[in-house]
């Protein structure tokens, strides 16, 4: 196992990335660092997308001089499917702050333990 | 290529460790921007330029100004209620 | 391609997505209007698919763009998925019939286009999580799903709503990243992102015993992700919160609706993309038949505690998502056919409490707890009506959907073995005296006879209307369930 | 006459129409009065009815008071001496969890194929077809670019409609309503007054770079937005910059010179979102329709390398562009004053 990961950098420290971040948004209590902790997770499955298209020796696929062969250029899907994902990380990182900052001008905290406490007192 | 590969990634693991263990929001927040560059300069290492635009607008620009005026927002709400107290 | 019925999918994903950016420049009666016409034409088409579909008697693939299938994105249309679309868009009309008055007086006048705007894109995404033959697709619209259901509840800006809005958000963020990297291990394993021709490609790698770890886990991200946002039992925690103070319309929608869609694009998973024989291999589907069992009983009891009308309906759901899970966990086609229809029974039931429950609150003096509503059936008879048919149903009772959905478990649990199909009857029964239990005390409520009359009511006429569909649909599904489960067992053997 | 009347009275027509109309149950009145007789004399349990709901009422106030007391102690107890301890367990759960998910994920990563390879299953007939036929299928030289939008167009429709739903969303949360007449509320004033303290009190430094750099940004987003189907980038990494630009702008000088070009109102806003949603949404749907049905889309593909080529990858780009600078700013300035 061991030396399997550690012939693929990119794979291994993006799973690690994806560890650190899923475990932030879960378990963070502060609501910036959680959607902090989405951005990683997210950025950590791109860079997992991303390094399964690359193939050693080959260059971006952007078409040079008319050269179409297949030899010459990496997978480029994976970068098709990363660019959707980050437009899909930006929209959803916006929609989570606009809800931090309501949820702050109403309850003035950044902690969702407490925000949930104060919601529940409010109104039984 | 290969070594400043490598370096990349060990960058990117020890700010996403420093921005769990840090305590300033703000901090944690550049931490994150600068994540993000090192991100799209291991695209450009991958081959995928296209991402590393992205990146590097999206990521290390459009995200981070959001986070930062959220902050802003939060402070100035925060100023605004120690206001309102201080006039009570 | 053969005939012009063939574009049928594809004119109803894109007239919901067109409407949508038209519908964030009107006014809001003209909103309100384009969005009725929409979900109307979209039921329409289905049921002119059925049609169709039945006649032509299969499934048929439909390439979006010049470019056959690998290459291209493609969507594909069988029986089942136009019965789905169809059922879809009747539990969309009739819940935002129900609830017109009550999104007047819940949401800002100048944001009410939004609102209507949120809707046609859930639509449109509810759709093409139906239709779609491509596992990326598929991710790209449950977030579009994800978003406009956090929409809809923080439309009400009022109560608990943005807290659950927010605790729905993180759960749903963390379900999508799961799926996500399910969905990339799944693609460096087969290089495919087109549901048929993964398949192939898991067959193969099965039967060459190739990566068996990380295709357990592939399994087991995919379906912990869409368990997460389904909410199933231990991740149902912002479900009461976000039923229970949203607008009607909202609290229908997502209970009906949005936790279906991604139960649908879960059992299309299980069918067209890894396969029944593997899933069972990998035993992930056990693991989502006990979650089912412990859900239909937490949920249930939950039920029973709560002293508010909408968050003990909201616990309910809780529990018949339960029921789905079951059927979905014993990995046989019986259980699948009694999920599905319990998908529909659901839907149409809990659309209905919700709404009803709008109505009887609106004569209460707005209080959602039982003390005060107490005698509200007679003040509000249609959704006293309602109310009671509902509950009725999902009780169990004869002639309604419930109780012949509760029928197809049973039978399916006998094809199992005897310890598990004991379990299943065993809890089956304890939910439906549980059930009893519960909704025969609200009922009740309803209907005892108070001295004082309380405020009258104003009744709108579509609201009338839409109790009065949502009653019929109920009685239907349970006098006439027979084609439709004749139907569904077609459309899964199409599915495969 | 009369007895007409009193047969329509009690008539099922009548009586469905009078409780459809809310008057009462479906009871005829002669019931209704027994039942008022047979409540006269229960009067008396009525009252003791009242009596045993005031004590139940009481006794759940009691029970709410109790758990009250509990939770108070608990906080209390949390905050003092159990914080300590609560917060390094609750750390400590946190480790043990990601490692958790780490080591899974990772023994499962290190089956996978290997890094690198061109023989890997990822590098298929679909990758090739796209690298060998991407430039005569679609015109456009960047493949990454002609795949997104035109082999698999359905996805990124998608993708342009969840940033459309962000914004929206955003808009629901944070726009600040205005009075029924149109004229601005209170809070859209406080929230005004609010944002002023924190602009700029003309920072030169910021203002003179920012004169320097902003229509190097804009210009360069345009040309990522023009050049999208020529090399890489494309729309949103090209309206993302625009975007940022503008933020820029409006950080050193101020909302208030910047509000006063009428290109930034929420109505230029919708205007344009749905001009290039909708033709976005329509031009796909052409060619969508045209290819399901095997008919030829009659849309000049052009010499690929020249800037008017690649079909409608060009046109599509600028839609999308338009929409996320846009849609950036306005996330800006929704943020700050909760409106445009």
């Amino acid at each position: 196992m061991l030396e399997n990961l550690l012939q693929t950098p990119y794979e291994t420290a993006s799973i690690i990335l994806f560890g650190i971040g899923f475990t932030s948004l879960m378990l963070q209590k502060n609501m910036i660092k959680k959607i902090v902790g989405f951005n990683m997770m997210d950025s950590a499955i791109y860079l997992f997308l991303a390094a399964k298209g690359y193939i050693d020796g080959r260059k971006a696929p952007i078409v040079v001089n008319g050269v179409t062969s297949v030899e010459a250029y990496i997978n480029p899907i994976p970068s098709g499917l990363v660019l959707t994902g980050i437009v899909v990380s930006v929209s959803v990182t916006s929609l989570m702050l606009a809800l931090t900052v309501r949820l702050y001008r109403r309850y003035h905290t950044l902690d969702i333990d407490e925000i949930t406490a104060l919601a529940r007192k409010e109104e039984p | 290529m290969e070594l400043l590969g490598l370096l990349l990634l060990a960058f990117i693991l020890i700010c996403a460790l420093a921005v769990c263990l840090t305590r300033n929001l703000m901090v944690s927040i550049i931490i994150l921007m600068s994540q993000s560059l090192a991100m799209s300069v291991v695209w450009i290492l991958l081959e995928s330029p296209d991402l590393a635009i992205t990146e590097a607008a999206v990521g290390a620009g459009v995200t981070s100004l959001l986070f930062f005026v959220t902050l802003k927002k939060i402070h100035a709400i925060e100023g605004e209620n120690k206001d309102g107290k201080a006039e009570k | 391609m053969e005939s012009v019925w063939q574009n049928i999918p594809f004119f109803c994903i894109l007239l919901c997505i067109a409407s949508a950016s038209f519908t964030s420049v009107l006014p809001k009666r003209a909103a309100r209007a384009v969005c009725l016409l929409v979900v109307l034409a979209v039921i329409a088409m289905s049921a002119l698919l059925i049609g169709r579909v039945s006649a032509y008697g299969g499934s048929y693939t439909y390439m979006m763009g010049h470019f056959p299938a690998p290459w291209g994105n493609e969507i594909r249309a069988g029986l089942l998925e136009a019965v789905v679309a169809l059922a879809f868009g009747v539990i969309m009309l009739l819940a935002i019939l129900g609830g017109l008055d009550r999104i007047d007086e819940h949401v800002f006048d100048d944001k009410q286009n939004l609102y209507f705007i949120m809707l046609e894109l859930l639509l449109a995404a509810l759709l093409a999580q139906v239709y779609t033959n491509d596992l990326f697709t598929g991710y790209v619209f449950v977030e579009i799903m994800t978003l406009t259901a956090c929409s809809l509840i923080i439309a009400r800006s009022k109560g608990r709503t943005l807290v659950a809005a927010t605790r729905y958000m993180i759960m749903n963020l963390m379900g999508s990243g799961l799926f996500l990297l399910g969905l990339s291990f799944l693609y460096g394993m087969t290089g495919h992102l087109l549901m048929s021709h993964i398949h192939e490609k898991v067959a193969a790698l099965a039967a060459d015993g190739a990566y068996p770890r990380a295709l357990t886990v592939t399994v087991a991200l995919m379906s912990l992700g869409l368990a997460i946002k389904s909410a199933l039992f231990p991740f149902h925690t912002w479900l009461p919160d976000a039923y229970g103070y949203s607008t009607p319309t909202s609290s229908a929608v997502l209970s009906s609706l949005v936790s279906k869609g991604y139960i649908i694009l879960l059992i299309k998973l299980f069918y067209r993309v890894i396969g029944l024989e593997i899933v069972r291999q990998t035993r992930i589907n056990n693991v989502l038949f006990v979650f089912g069992l412990v859900g239909i009983i937490m949920g249930s009891l939950s039920a029973i505690r709560e002293k508010d009308i909408r968050r003990m309906v909201s616990f309910s759901s809780v529990a018949q998502i339960g029921y789905i899970y079951m059927g979905i966990g014993m990995g046989t086609e019986a259980g699948m056919v009694a999920a599905v229809f319990h998908i529909f029974v659901h839907g149409m039931a809990k659309s209905m409490l919700f709404l009803s429950t709008s109505g009887l609150v609106q004569v209460s003096g707005e209080s959602k707890l039982f003390r005060d509503l107490r005698g509200s059936g007679y003040r509000n008879p249609i959704a006293g009506v309602a109310f009671s048919v509902g509950s009725f149903s999902m009780v169990g009772i004869p002639f309604l959907g419930g109780f012949i959905s509760k029928v197809y478990f049973a039978k399916a649990a006998m094809l199992m073995n005897p310890t598990e199909t004991l379990i299943v009857l065993l809890v089956l029964a304890a939910s439906t005296i549980l059930n009893t239990i519960y909704f025969l005390k609200t009922v009740i409520t309803l209907y005892r006879p108070v001295p004082a009359d309380g405020p009258a009511d104003a009744r709108r006429p579509a609201f009338v209307v839409s109790m009065l569909c949502l009653i019929a649909v109920n009685f239907a599904l349970g006098t006439f369930s027979q084609p439709i489960i004749e139907a569904i067992r077609a459309g899964l053997r199409m599915f495969a | 006459m009369a007895k007409l009347k009193s047969n329509y009275e009690t008539s099922a027509w009548a009586r469905f129409l009078r409780w459809m109309k809310g008057g009462g149950s479906g009871l005829d009145r002669s019931m209704i009065r027994s039942l008022g007789e047979e409540a006269l004399p229960s009067q008396r349990s009525e009252s003791e009815h009242l009596a045993i709901e005031r004590a139940r009422e009481e006794r759940e106030k009691q029970d709410l008071e109790r758990e009250r007391l509990i939770q108070e102690r608990l906080h209390a107890w949390s905050r003092s001496r159990g914080s300590r301890l609560v917060n390094a367990l609750y750390r400590l759960s946190a480790i043990v969890v990601c490692i958790a998910i780490i080591y899974v994920l990772l023994s499962s990563v290190s089956e996978l194929p290997p890094f690198g390879r061109a023989e890997n299953p990822v590098n298929n007939e679909v990758s090739a077809r796209y690298i060998e036929d991407g430039l005569a299928e679609t015109g456009s030289v960047n493949i990454v670019g002609g795949m997104i939008l035109d082999y698999r167009a359905f996805d990124t429709l998608g993708e342009s409609h969840v940033l459309f739903v962000a914004a929206c969303a955003v808009v629901l949360l944070l726009r600040i309503n205005l009075d029924k007449d149109g004229r601005p509320t209170r809070e859209k004033l406080d929230a005004e007054a609010d944002d002023r303290k924190y602009e700029p009190h003309n920072d030169v430094i910021l203002q003179k770079i920012s004169n320097l750099i902003v229509p190097c940004l804009l210009l360069f987003g345009i040309y990522v937005v023009l050049n999208g189907h020529l090399s890489a980038g494309g729309g949103f990494s090209g309206g993302a910059i625009m975007g940022a630009a503008l933020i820029l702008y409006v950080n050193a000088h101020g909302l208030t010179k910047a509000g006063q070009h009428r290109l930034f109102s929420y109505r230029v806003y919708k205007a344009l979102t749905f001009c290039a949603l909708a033709f976005y949404a329509l031009a796909k749907s052409y060619s969508f329709f045209m290819g399901a049905n095997h008919l030829d889309s009659h849309i000049p593909l052009g010499t690929p390398g020249r800037i008017l080529s690649a079909g409608l990858i060009l046109p599509l780009n600028i839609a999308v562009g338009i929409v996320v600078a846009w849609t950036m700013y306005s996330f800006y300035t929704l943020f700050r004053k909760g409106d445009f």
